[in-house]
């Protein structure tokens, strides 16, 4: 199969199915609804299971429950619907298993608005809910990626036994763009039968298996969170992702961005490029675990004089860039957050001011 | 009589937690002997609540998992949905049903889920020190209500049982209490029943058991049991409230 | 004077009074003086803060403490533990039972009413008249009937038990015993004893108190603190 | 070589379906595209617009405050976009609802009745594939039998659809032509 054109939120639910996820519990938001809508469809011809819950809430619980019973599955949402469903995925961290959620970003705090944005990457990275857990967390910058990552997520889910967040944003839903499906990241299921409530008949056992993440004894529920912490340890030897640009160059400024963002961002750095001003960029393909390796590796090259976290956020990934950079380099924010998305020309501009 | 005695091979040796008089050891014991007498330990998932059953998980002998406050018919309905051949089950108390988790239980009837509900209505918080409950009885006393229910200002209390038949879904939904020895057969086939109706894939089914919590009522076991007679099954009247048969 | 305290003793009190430093202190006390002391941790309503955080000490004195079992020992659950209704049956020569705060930890008892029937009891209001609602004799009457009726038994005694924890002064202590002094003429129940803080015992002046004294050895810290440790030479607060 | 089409109109005029055609036949000729919607309560009545980048090379920032073309379908769209179109760039205008002109002599301004051709046609919802045809043969952005192509495979599922859009892209190429 070739290319096809599609919108993000489409490319999202195909490349579930792709990945081998039949199985799809939803309630609808603005401006990822198309997912439900595409998959309310599609998964019925390929025998899989769509079922629109009473709320996000109840959804996370859907989504608990058949990731217990050992089957893949997973869920879309945009910031208001993802906060819901918080609750929910504290319970799947604890308790060890394996799912993917989708956030569809839109502007916040409260109802916000529907257009693009980046507001929830605190959210996503530092703590979504109740208790010491993290999310593996994509942020895709194309339609491609989206899909691709969203292939990923399932292995990945099931390798930690752990959530994993795609965290797009309501551009990169909304945007059509030619998209390939690559069947060799279709991946089988692990075997889950160690673990899952799926009926002791099923595992042809007579020890049954128990869900849970109710530890009464203090010393437990630590060794508990301690295995926690082993396992998003080792996501941060494993599973940092970025993409370097114009980093060969003898850039003046570093710009770290992500996203629908990065795609303005890179823009700016072609076009200062040919005003003859270097720029690099990092983008962090993860931003749980963050590549704070190579944005301090980068911020401390020998020509930079600035670094820039630009997001559709009010300094949220800054924290974590400025932890990278380790106070070798002066930090800057650039951003906006109220659904518009700023202009290669304002990045242009604000990277120019920096470099003076 | 000694067959009747005998340990159900789908209840662990563990000792429960339940204080006594607490009619939740009865309840367990039930569930365990339906699910031997259909022979379905194999392929059975329960679902254990937020209360003072959270810990039930420890007495059966088959898969289980916990659920959060409230959620477990959500929660249910992925297992179920995912996996139509087990047979799924939730174990849920009068807070975590009827107030926290009423649209849970609510939307899960109205899909017309598979599963099996225990409703243990008690008419009060257990685990949380006795406050008042949806069910908490009109002027009776709880650590929130401590001038008793007053129904002008927090209403009456929910028939959750009448309120779930009120659907115009399929489904099989009875209250029953295992009060006195007299009740438990009764109570025994309700939940039976509703179990063989998921496993023949007829309909969400339901079960209420009105029961006693002496410790957070502040009264005897033996005065608890005639207080639930006397004030909780008037109003909680016992027998099947709908069935699929007959709509 | 000596504290004269033997059979069951059930200690209740508003949150917060101090019933179980108390209970467990009167339970080392009572050890002291040559009694079996049996306890018994009966508060079901709070789940920070109970008798269970000494049950090393308590168990070094070999003092018999019922709990829930030791899995539950955190749970945030009512338990009740069958074992006491068998210990109030069967009292040891000193049965202590902590109860927990308010009409609401009272409750319990009401539900134990069968094990208590017929037999005799003290049943001790700890006061700490620094706590809002003990502040005045009216507020201590009114925890009283509260408490009283949840339990459906009878306060029969007083505990005065003045104390701001760490910034107590003699004089918050001369201050709280004309306090239950004054309660207890006007309740016209029996004041057994008042308790002093170990590190502030020298500090006071034994003439000016009227009646037997505890000296508390606190067991209820925080983390950051240790818990103090009973002298040998306690007899009482003599 | 990167250029942006702005679609401009009010909903329900097609604008984001011609936006898509447009898209999928860059990506037929072995383009790289973007189609980037406006979404949200403009999509229902108001002004929608839609922007489509199409370039030889990887996108960079989908969002263009300054497209290379506009297509206006009505008198708003073209008041609002007109003035940020890059110079030398192609406005089509809707001359059927549109009486003014954009204003702009650093540009192709293209007028053409699409409504009035629609309606000849047999249907006035075909004035969207109309505007398109116009556009491309003027612009020149795709070639214009992949825009065929493309149209055909859209209305694949609406067979009886296809003579009456054909049509329009035949009458929309005739009008840019004069």
């Amino acid at each position: 199969m070739g290319k096809v054109l599609m919108k993000g939120n489409e490319a999202i639910g195909e490349a579930a199915i792709r990945a081998g996820c039949l199985n799809y519990f939803a309630y609808p938001i603005t401006p990822q609804s198309e997912v439900a809508e595409y998959l309310s469809r599609r998964l019925p011809e390929v025998g899989g299971l769509f079922l629109q819950g009473e709320s996000e809430v109840a959804v996370s619980y859907m989504i608990l429950g058949a990731a217990a019973a050992g089957e893949r599955v997973f869920t879309t949402s945009s910031s208001p619907g993802i906060s819901l469903m918080s609750e929910g995925i504290s319970y799947i961290a604890g308790m060890q298993l394996p799912a993917v959620f989708v956030n569809i970003m839109r502007g916040g705090p409260g109802l916000g608005g529907i257009l693009p944005s980046q507001a929830d990457y605190l959210q996503a990275t530092k703590g979504i809910g109740h208790g010491d857990f993290r999310l593996l967390v994509m942020a895709p910058a194309s339609v491609q990626e989206a899909a691709e990552m969203t292939m990923k997520a399932f292995p990945l889910a099931e390798k930690y036994r752990n959530p994993v967040m795609i965290l797009g944003d309501g551009l990169i839903g909304q945007m059509m763009e030619p998209v390939e499906f690559h069947d060799n990241l279709k991946t089988k299921p692990v075997d889950k039968n160690g673990w899952a409530t799926n009926g002791m008949d099923t595992r042809g056992s007579s020890q049954r298996n128990l869900i849970r993440s109710l530890y009464l004894d203090p010393e437990v529920l630590n060794r508990h969170n301690l295995e926690l912490k082993a396992k998003y340890d080792r996501m941060q030897q494993e599973e940092i992702r970025f993409e370097a640009v114009n980093i060969d160059s003898d850039y003046k400024v570093l710009i770290v961005s992500y996203g629908t963002m990065s795609r303005v961002c890179r823009t700016a750095v072609d076009q200062l490029k040919a005003e003859g001003l270097e720029v690099g960029m990092i983008r962090p393909q993860t931003v749980f675990p963050f590549p704070e390796e190579a944005v301090g590796n980068a911020a401390a090259g020998k020509s930079c004089r600035a670094v820039a976290s630009i997001e559709m956020s009010m300094g949220q990934m800054l924290e974590d860039v400025q932890r990278s950079v380790k106070g070798r380099q002066p930090v800057h924010w650039f951003g906006k957050c109220g659904g518009e998305v700023p202009t290669p020309e304002e990045v242009i501009e604000f990277v120019r001011s920096l470099a003076r | 009589m000694g067959k009747t005695f005998a340990k159900p091979e789908a209840l662990s040796d563990q000792h429960t937690h339940y204080c006594p008089g607490c009619t939740h050891g009865v309840i367990h014991r039930l569930v365990a002997e339906v699910i031997d007498e259909l022979g379905i330990r194999g392929r059975t998932v329960g679902v254990a609540p937020v209360g003072c059953a959270v810990l039930m998980y420890n007495y059966f002998t088959f898969d289980f998992m916990e659920s959060a406050h409230g959620r477990a018919p959500a929660q249910a309905t992925g297992i179920k949905r995912v996996r139509p051949d087990l047979i799924v089950f939730t174990y849920q108390g009068d807070g975590d049903l009827a107030s926290i988790g009423m649209s849970e239980i609510v939307h899960a009837a109205n899909r017309g889920e598979k599963i099996t509900t225990i409703f243990v209505n008690n008419a009060v918080y257990g685990m949380t020190g006795g406050q008042m409950a949806p069910t908490t009885m009109p002027n009776q006393r709880t650590t929130t209500s401590p001038f008793g229910r007053n129904v002008e200002e927090v209403g009456m209390p929910i028939k959750v049982s009448e309120l779930l038949a009120s659907l115009q879904t399929d489904a099989y939904i009875a209250r029953q209490t295992v009060i006195y020895p007299k009740h438990i057969n009764r109570a025994k086939k309700a939940i039976k029943k509703a179990f063989q109706y998921q496993l023949d894939g007829r309909c969400f089914s339901f079960v209420e058991i009105v029961s006693t919590c002496p410790t957070n009522w502040g009264l005897t076991p033996v005065e608890a049991v005639k207080w639930a007679e006397e004030k909780m099954l008037p109003y909680y009247p016992l027998g099947e409230i709908k069935t699929p048969d007959k709509s | 004077m000596e504290i004269e305290l033997e059979g069951i003793v059930v200690v209740v009190g508003n949150y917060g009074s101090g019933k179980t430093e108390v209970a467990i202190n009167l339970a080392v006390e009572r050890k002291k003086a040559g009694f079996d002391v049996r306890v018994a941790d009966l508060d079901l309503v709070n789940p920070y803060f109970r008798t269970r955080e000494a049950r090393s000490l308590l168990a070094g004195l070999d003092i018999d403490l019922v709990l829930p079992p030791e899995d539950m020992l955190h749970a945030d659950l009512p338990l009740l533990s069958p074992l006491v209704a068998g210990m109030i049956r069967k009292p040891s020569q000193v049965t202590i039972i902590d109860v927990g705060g308010n009409d609401a930890g009272a409750t319990v008892l009401s539900a134990l009413a069968e094990a208590f029937g017929g037999k005799q009891y003290h049943m001790l209001q700890v006061i700490n008249p620094l706590r809002p609602n003990t502040d005045t004799i009216a507020g201590c009457l009114n925890i009283r009937g509260q408490i009283e009726a949840a339990a459906r038994m009878s306060i029969n005694g007083l505990i005065g038990n003045a104390n701001l924890i760490d910034e107590t002064t003699p004089a918050d202590i001369y201050r709280g015993v004309e306090f239950v002094q004054r309660l207890s003429k006007e309740s016209a129940l029996a004041l057994r004893f008042v308790t002093v803080a170990d590190e502030l015992l020298p500090e006071i002046d034994m003439e000016r108190m009227a009646c037997p004294v505890l000296t508390i050895y606190r067991q209820l810290v925080p983390p950051w603190k240790k818990a103090r440790v009973p002298q040998h030479q306690f007899n009482g607060g003599k | 070589m990167q250029s942006e089409v702005m679609f401009a109109g009010f909903g329900g005029q097609g604008i984001l379906l011609s936006a898509k055609i447009l898209a999928h036949a860059a990506m037929e000729d072995g383009l790289e595209v973007a189609w980037v919607p406006s979404y949200g309560p403009e999509m229902r009545g108001g002004t929608a617009y839609c922007t489509v980048v199409i370039s030889d090379r990887l996108i960079g920032s989908p969002i263009i405050r300054n497209p290379m073309h506009l297509v206006a379908m009505n008198r708003p769209s073209l008041e609002k976009f007109a003035p940020l179109v890059k110079p030398n760039g192609v406005i089509l205008v809707n001359s059927t609802l549109i009486s003014i002109e954009s204003g702009r002599d650093d540009v192709d301004e293209l007028r053409v009745p699409v409504n009035d051709i629609a309606v000849r046609l047999g249907n006035v919802r075909s004035a969207n594939i109309v505007a398109l045809a116009a556009f491309v043969a003027r612009a020149g952005v795709v070639k214009m039998e992949t825009l065929r192509h493309c149209v055909k495979e859209e209305f694949a599922t609406k067979e009886k659809l296809i003579p009456l859009n054909m049509a329009a892209v035949e009458e929309g190429e005739k009008a840019a032509a004069k």
